[in-house]
């Protein structure tokens, strides 16, 4: 029998790592094949040796049972290889048209045939109910809509075996969905697509067979109709996993985060929270679930000062910090792991033991009279590393050359050995594998115990689910209810994030 | 003065400095848009004026007259083109930073050129004179026009009609051709471009040597229209000029041009200004510095924010995350 | 010390000293192809350096400002920016400290000279201030604002000059002694060259970038900013103060440069009708120092000695002083192309292996 | 090559051959200006004397203006018998190292050298020129010339020194043709062609049919201009400085005339003093007409009959002192106000 993809022997080294080790990776003609492994496993890399932007050490592909070698993304396109990557690869300042005829222009007489390009890309849109508008700026878009742009990319080429890297981390549930429609489409197209995600539920939601693979190396191909999803995280990590649930009694202190009234502003000077309430306790961890747009990003801008507030109050332990510098409020005691990793929680090109006293390196011990204690802080990232188990070579490393998963534990670390009184967790395990997720959720869970407030923000309602004690689910700038974990479930929340009340209203 | 007397002396004399610097910043516009910075397009006008030096006294001396120093624009425009490969190989292939690669690239021509004219002149330290210059010409017909005429149309090169031509056309290639749309992909996002199968690496080596190729333009027509021989300070400072045309110009070729014939224009009034009735009173120094004033007012945002070309300035390494 | 040798890390060391040797390879080369005898040329070099005094002297003399230069190159580098505009801040800083010595000459020297540095030092510091609040309020390019600061520096020092302080012979008059850092014991030392106290204050300058940048909270938050801007205010950190503090600082170091020239070298500021070069010569003592104190120490010696050797290379070997500056060019690309240097050296050793 | 090196410290034990050195500004022994002509100056002393070019004769070019320092030292270090620094910039380095090398004989042109008391320094000849003189004779025959009776002037920088030139200049020109309106600007730098070329067309735009270009490299802006003109049909003059800028100007023939100023003399004369052993040393040698240090260009196709007999009026009645020529702004103003 022949494969749409055959990689066999796939070996590929980095200076100092070796990220494939003898993988081998075969997908049948018209499947869905998941791809599925810890965070540094090795996936992205294996699919960009298939996609042809690196080049194997060791190994050999075939492509529709024929050997062929893949110098370039030329050679992928023309073997019928498209890639929708990890890390988006659009240009902002183009049009949707620009970029997926780019490198493939419609020409008359040797001048750009942009009438033409938008026709084309139409046709394509409705052909696979991928639906953009062709003259729009990327820019200006949505995520999900840049994620149909890249599908269209590939269409546009000809691909008939599609590439998906973790394509849902940034994605909301309803885009999720909509996402496997179409894929369960295009395989019903002939096609054949490989999917890298972290998420068991899509695996079994919308996946033929499953490939493992740990540490660069291949652990095993299995049906999805064989499997169950705790076999299959096991077999990933290579140990038994915990799904981590909050199980310590819910037992609420004294008022933490306190917000009254609360109106913020966007970036376009338009409303976005407005007239906000919310109240977080000491020894709970409230969650914050909505659809990404409903203002949670700019409530916790707000409330780390780094976006002004327009009207109405913020205290922190009693502490009025409405519109103060983010140092002071710091200092009142905030910790904030935030959303961008990479962007706002890590300066990349610090060690990582720099990157361990981001907010303290000014105090005492760390510093004195203005002068560095660099001992003292060498020592303490020490013990944070042993104690996060953060995988680096040593505290001198750069940050920048940590695995995404990595990088988060720096973060956490830093954060709640700070022990502030709340802690705002803003999607805290995007891209992470469920190894990182468990150790991150177990993380959050004991600093509640501790009495400590925590804030989380989160577009995985499962995540939301397990952790809070109490959800508050956040429309179009405000709370429009809070309800109780226990006493709720995906759906009627599903609801609540598309402005429905209970009982039908439209709120 | 009369008004009009006053624009007769500053429009020809603005177009006239404008040139070379509009040549050379839309060599800036595209290295820049293909996403590789330029700080050498200084070192390049003085390779462009040294060559052209050289090329039209040959070609004089070889009988070919009046012809002699537009073949010599053309031969500094291949030397442009040809040490701008030096600035490409450097920071594109050797990934230095482009910054560096383009101040050494300045050192190098201004020492480079002038070693050689030492060379070739037997230790002098200047090129003689060139006889056949580009001349300001009063153009057939259209400086007859009443006012328009003797404003525009008189005591002009050719050279500055050529120069706002050539910008429209490198408008038209940049934002209306395929190559122009793959140039600016790999300024904007070069990973995107490189999983498009657009060879990153080309179309910065063309971007680059594009720039080497305006670059020397610029500076032979500074040489053959304005100074007529080379030497150490014959070009001081207008590649930055250009530079500041092109970051002024928000990397669009017509504003290049723009930002340039300003420039052009800010000089005319310093040098004309002291001579006009009012102006004359203003400290020199107001009009000397008011191009460099003007373009800092305008980079804060004043004209509307410029933004460059997203990967203007970074290495492309393959795969680097 | 030890330790300090344990931290260096032999690789890095590597490609300029390689860099230096290559680009004096091709320098020897361009000699041979024109008909030099590049070993008499480099030989001038280095015995006018290390056996005649007065070019020993005058070596260590070029280094102060370009040491300075080199510093304040280094320090923006070092903090995320890049700072062309030490040529400007240089400037100004030269005019505010001749300035200072003429306006206040009746004060004594202990007053008067440490005012007229620290004024060099201030007017850098304005000039390095401007692109820095450009940059923080409005997202001015720092390398685009300070090439303009440069020109508009030229002009207005030219202008104050030639209109409040002008002497016969396009200057200022000289400054008063009480202001100077010439020495005659330095000058005797070295047979008459210009060597002046301005050593000093350049050392303190090395010393001073390397302690404020890494033992310091402030260098910790100025580095921070420099690579992310966006992390360090989500640490609480004020960015735009940083970005303003980070080109005043290099300005500072700049502007003492130039008040090293006016004190010291000169002992007045000259219309400049061009630039003085040593701003930009700057930016190539900082790479090849690789942005490091001790490196900029090294490589503004290395410099320094090219520039003043370049001189009687002229008068021995006949070779025309810009081949200096083809060296120093190529030195910098040769920097500048470190990546191929270790790969090619990876290349080398791993051959070797086999 | 290092015996020039070594000789230095040593104290001279056998008589060595007579050297004579010059230091030159940044423009360079060929600026077309005075390095050139102090380098031609020397040369020609060379040849006449039997003194080879290169050590008997030799140049040292600056690349910027803290070169002038080590390059006079190397000379004085090297035991040259004289060094000049050519141009009043080198003024400082050259009163300084005269200081510190008693024994060295050192020139200056443009300038004199003087100690901390203003006394000419003991070991320095100091080389002047009366430019106002020369300046005042081809002012005569740019007032007798011009048709528009506008003409003007374009300085390089303005300083006293380029004041003689500008003042000499007008004073000539009113004293022939009292009618007749001046311009006068200053580029700022002796290296700007572009500069000069623009004042240059400004100036002839506004009338003007004559400019005395007093501005080194500036000038040859002029020159481009004038040469444009004429192509263009409309003759238009330009008066040359330093040297005879007659070929210059052609084909299309634009010079006037030219204010020389022999440098090369002066250098010639001091020089073959000092071989003589009778080194000026602290005198301020001042060549004006009568000493034929300044003077109108040899070449002189172009001036009429008439201006140069009146030009020879002039000239006899400066040498003879019946004329004193205005050198600074103040001076112009009274003699303007004596001319009515
Ligand atoms: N360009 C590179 N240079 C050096 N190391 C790299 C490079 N790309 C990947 N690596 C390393 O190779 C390993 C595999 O990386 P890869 O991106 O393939 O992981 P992944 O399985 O896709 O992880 P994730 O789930 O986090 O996306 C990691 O340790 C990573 O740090
Ligand atoms: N290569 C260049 N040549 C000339 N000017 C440039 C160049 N690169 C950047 N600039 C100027 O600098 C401005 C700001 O660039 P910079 O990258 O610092 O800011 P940014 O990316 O817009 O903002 P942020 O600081 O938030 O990342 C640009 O908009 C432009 O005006
Ligand atoms: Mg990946
Ligand atoms: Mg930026």
């Amino acid at each position: 029998m022949s494969y749409a993809i055959e990689m066999r022997n796939i070996r590929k080294e980095f200076p100092g790592i070796v990220a494939n080790d003898d993988i081998t990776l075969q997908v049948q003609e018209g499947e869905i094949h998941a791809l599925f492994g810890e965070n540094g496993a090795g996936k992205s890399t294996l699919m960009n040796v298939l996609f042809g932007l690196y080049q194997p050490d060791q190994g050999e592909i075939y492509v529709h049972g024929k050997k062929e070698l893949i110098n370039d993304p030329n050679d992928a396109a023309r073997l019928g290889i498209g890639m929708v990557h990890q890390h988006f690869m659009l240009i902002d300042k183009f049009t949707v048209a620009e970029n997926i005829i780019l490198g493939r222009e419609p020409k008359k007489h040797g001048v750009l045939d942009m009438a033409k390009a938008v026709k084309i890309v139409k046709k394509l849109s409705e052909k696979y109910g991928l639906d953009v508008d062709p003259n729009q700026k990327v820019e200006d878009i949505t995520v999900g809509m840049q994620q149909r742009v890249e599908i269209l990319k590939t269409l546009y080429r000809g691909s008939d075996i599609l590439i998906f890297d973790e394509p849902t981390a940034v994605l909301t549930p309803i885009e999720i969905k909509e996402l496997i429609e179409i894929m369960k489409r295009l395989v019903g197209e002939g096609k054949s697509i490989i999917l890298i995600t972290h998420k068991l539920k899509e695996i079994f939601e919308a996946c033929d067979r499953c490939t493992v693979i740990r540490r660069g190396r291949n652990i095993d191909t299995v049906a999805i109709t064989d499997t169950n999803p705790n076999d299959l995280a096991s077999m990933m990590v290579g140990r038994k996993v915990n799904i981590q649930v909050n199980d310590a009694p819910y037992d609420p202190k004294e008022k933490v985060l306190e917000i009254e009234h609360l109106n913020v502003l966007d970036s376009r000077k338009v409303d976005v929270i407005k007239d906000l309430n919310l109240t977080v306790h000491g020894g709970e961890i409230l969650g914050i679930a909505g659809v990404d747009g409903n203002g949670q990003t700019e409530l916790i801008e707000a409330i780390a000062g780094l976006r002004k507030v327009k009207d109405g109050s913020i205290k922190i332990n009693n502490d009025d910090v409405t519109n103060q510098k983010t140092r002071k409020i710091i200092e009142a005691g905030l910790g904030y792991i935030p959303e961008d990793r990479q962007k706002h929680g890590l300066v990349l090109d610090f060690s990582v033991g720099e990157n361990m006293v981001l907010q303290t390196y000014y105090k005492k011990p760390y510093a004195q009279a203005g002068i560095l204690h660099n001992k003292v802080i060498t020592k303490k990232a020490k013990q944070l590393i042993q104690e996060f188990d953060v995988r680096t070579p040593s505290e001198r490393t750069l940050a920048r050359s940590l695995s995404g998963g990595n990088q988060q534990k720096v973060i956490v670390a830093r954060e709640v050995d700070r022990s502030p009184q709340l802690l705002i967790a803003a999607q805290p395990t995007r891209g992470l594998d469920i190894g990182a997720i468990e150790f991150i959720h177990g993380k959050l869970i004991e600093e509640k115990k501790k009495g400590k407030a925590v804030l989380l923000v989160s577009f995985e309602l499962d995540e939301i689910l397990h952790l809070s004690d109490r959800i508050a689910v956040i429309y179009e700038g405000h709370i429009i209810d809070i309800v109780d974990p226990k006493k709720t479930d995906e759906n009627e929340l599903g609801l609540l994030m598309a402005g429905r009340k209970k009982g039908g209203s439209e709120a | 003065m009369s008004f009009f007397e006053i624009l007769t002396i500053i429009i020809p004399s603005t177009l006239l400095t404008a040139a070379p610097l509009i040549f050379t910043s839309l060599g800036g516009v595209f290295s820049e848009r293909s996403g590789v910075v330029n700080i050498g397009l200084e070192g390049l006008m003085a390779v462009g004026a040294f060559t052209a030096a050289i090329a039209t006294l040959g070609l004089e001396h070889a009988g070919l007259g009046d012809a002699s120093p537009w073949l010599a624009i053309v031969i500094a425009a291949v030397a442009g083109g040809v040490f701008s490969l030096i600035h490409a190989v450097v920071s594109i292939s050797f990934r230095a930073d482009q910054t560096v690669s383009g101040v050494a690239l300045n050192f190098l021509a201004a020492g480079l050129t002038i070693f050689l004219v030492k060379m070739i002149y037997d230790g002098k330290g200047q090129t003689p004179y060139i006889t056949h210059n580009i001349d300001k010409i009063n153009i057939p017909g259209l400086s007859k026009i009443p006012i328009i005429g003797p404003i525009f149309f008189q005591q002009v090169t050719y050279t500055s009609y050529l120069a706002i031509l050539i910008s429209l056309l490198v408008w038209f290639i940049i934002f209306k051709t395929p190559f122009g749309l793959r140039l600016r992909s790999v300024g904007e996002h070069p990973a995107a471009a490189d999983t498009l199968g657009i060879s990153v690496s080309k179309m910065r080596y063309i971007g680059v040597a594009l720039s080497g190729v305006f670059g020397g333009i610029g500076g032979a027509v500074y040489l053959v229209t304005i100074t007529s021989n080379y030497n150490v300070s014959t070009i001081a400072g207008q590649g930055f000029l250009a530079l500041a045309a092109l970051v002024f110009g928000k990397w669009h070729p017509i504003g290049a041009m723009g930002a340039s014939m300003f420039f052009g224009f800010a000089q005319a009034l310093s040098i004309t200004g002291q001579q006009i009735p009012f102006l004359d009173r203003l400290p020199s120094v107001v009009m000397l510095t008011a191009p460099y004033v003007l373009t800092l007012i305008v980079l804060t945002g004043f004209v509307g924010r410029a933004e460059a070309p997203k990967a203007d300035g970074i290495p492309y390494i393959k795969g680097q995350r | 010390m030890s330790r300090i040798l344990k931290k260096i890390n032999w690789m890095t060391l590597l490609i300029p000293v390689v860099s230096v040797i290559l680009g004096l390879l091709c320098g020897a080369v361009i000699m041979l192809i024109i008909g030099y005898n590049p070993v008499l040329a480099y030989q001038s070099i280095v015995e006018s350096i290390f056996l005649q005094p007065y070019y020993g002297g005058e070596t260590i003399r070029a280094m102060i400002p370009l040491m300075l230069a080199g510093i304040a190159v280094a320090f923006a580098f070092r903090t995320g920016l890049f700072n062309i505009g030490v040529e400007g801040q240089l400037l100004v800083g030269w005019f505010a400290s001749v300035a200072c010595a003429i306006c206040f000459d009746h004060l004594p020297k202990v007053i008067l000279l440490p005012m007229s540095i620290t004024a060099g030092g201030a007017a850098g510091a304005l000039w390095g201030f401007i692109p820095g609040l450009l940059k923080a309020r409005f997202k001015v390019h720092e390398v685009i604002s300070t090439i303009m600061m440069n020109y508009i520096a030229l002009y207005t020092t030219a202008y104050l000059i030639k209109n409040f302080l002008y002497t016969e012979g396009e200057r200022t008059p000289t400054i008063p002694a009480a202001a100077s850092l010439a020495s005659t014991f330095l000058a005797d030392l070295t047979q008459g060259s210009r060597l002046h106290w301005g050593f000093v204050v350049a050392i303190i300058a090395v010393f001073a970038m390397w302690f404020g940048l890494w033992k310091t909270t402030k260098g910790y938050e100025l580095r921070a900013v420099g690579f992310s801007p966006d992390a360090s205010k989500y640490a609480g950190m004020n960015v735009s103060r940083n970005i303003m503090l980070s080109l005043t600082f290099s300005g500072i170091f700049a502007g003492l440069g130039g008040a090293m020239e006016g004190l010291g070298t000169y002992q007045y500021m000259t219309i400049n009708s061009a630039f003085t070069g040593i701003g930009f010569n700057g930016i190539a003592v900082a790479l090849l120092g690789l942005n490091t104190p001790l490196g900029v120490v090294l490589s503004g010696a290395l410099f320094a000695g090219l520039q003043t050797g370049g001189m009687t290379m002229q008068s021995e070997a006949g070779v025309p002083v810009e081949l200096i500056q083809i060296i120093i060019a190529l030195i910098i690309f040769f920097v500048g192309s470190g990546y191929v240097i270790k790969w090619a050296f990876g290349r080398l050793s791993r051959k070797g292996h086999k | 090559g290092c015996g020039n090196s070594k000789s230095s410290g040593s104290s001279a034990t056998k008589k060595a051959a007579f050297k004579a050195g010059m230091v030159t500004d940044t423009g360079g022994v060929d600026d077309k200006s005075f390095n050139q002509s102090a380098w031609e100056g020397l040369t020609s002393f060379a040849k006449d004397n039997g003194l080879k070019k290169g050590s008997g004769v030799k140049y040292l070019q600056s690349t910027q203006a803290s070169d002038y320092s080590p390059n006079l030292n190397t000379m004085v270090h090297q035991n040259y018998d004289i060094v000049y620094g050519i141009g009043f910039l080198m003024q400082s380095d050259i009163q300084k190292i005269a200081q510190q090398n008693p024994k060295a004989h050192l020139g200056i042109i443009d300038a004199v050298a003087v100690d901390k008391n203003n006394k000419p320094l003991k070991n320095v000849a100091s080389i002047t020129f009366k430019e106002q003189q020369g300046s005042f004779l081809v002012g005569v025959v740019a007032g007798l010339t011009t048709k528009t009776n506008k003409v003007g002037f374009i300085g390089g920088v303005n300083s006293a020194l380029l004041k003689k030139f500008e003042n000499g200049f007008k004073a000539g020109v009113k004293t022939v043709n009292p009618k007749a309106e001046i311009y006068a600007q200053y580029a700022g730098a002796f290296d700007a062609p572009d500069k000069g070329r623009a004042i240059a067309q400004t100036m002839y735009t506004k009338g003007a049919d004559i400019i005395y270009a007093s501005a080194g490299n500036t000038g040859n802006g002029v020159f481009t201009e004038a040469k444009n003109r004429a192509k263009n049909g409309k003759k238009v003059w330009v008066i040359g400085v330093d040297k005879d800028q007659h070929d210059q100007g052609m084909p299309e023939n634009v010079t006037l005339t030219s204010m020389v100023k022999r440098v090369d003399q002066a250098i010639y004369d001091v020089t073959k003093q000092t071989k003589a052993g009778k080194f000026p040393g602290g005198k301020v040698l001042e060549f004006g007409l009568k000493e034929n240090g300044v003077g109108i260009a040899p070449t002189t196709d172009n001036v009429s009959k008439k201006a140069l007999s009146t030009v020879n009026d002039y000239k006899k009645k400066i040498i003879d002192g019946s004329l004193t020529v205005p050198t600074t702004d103040k001076e112009y103003k009274e003699y303007l106000a004596n001319l009515k």
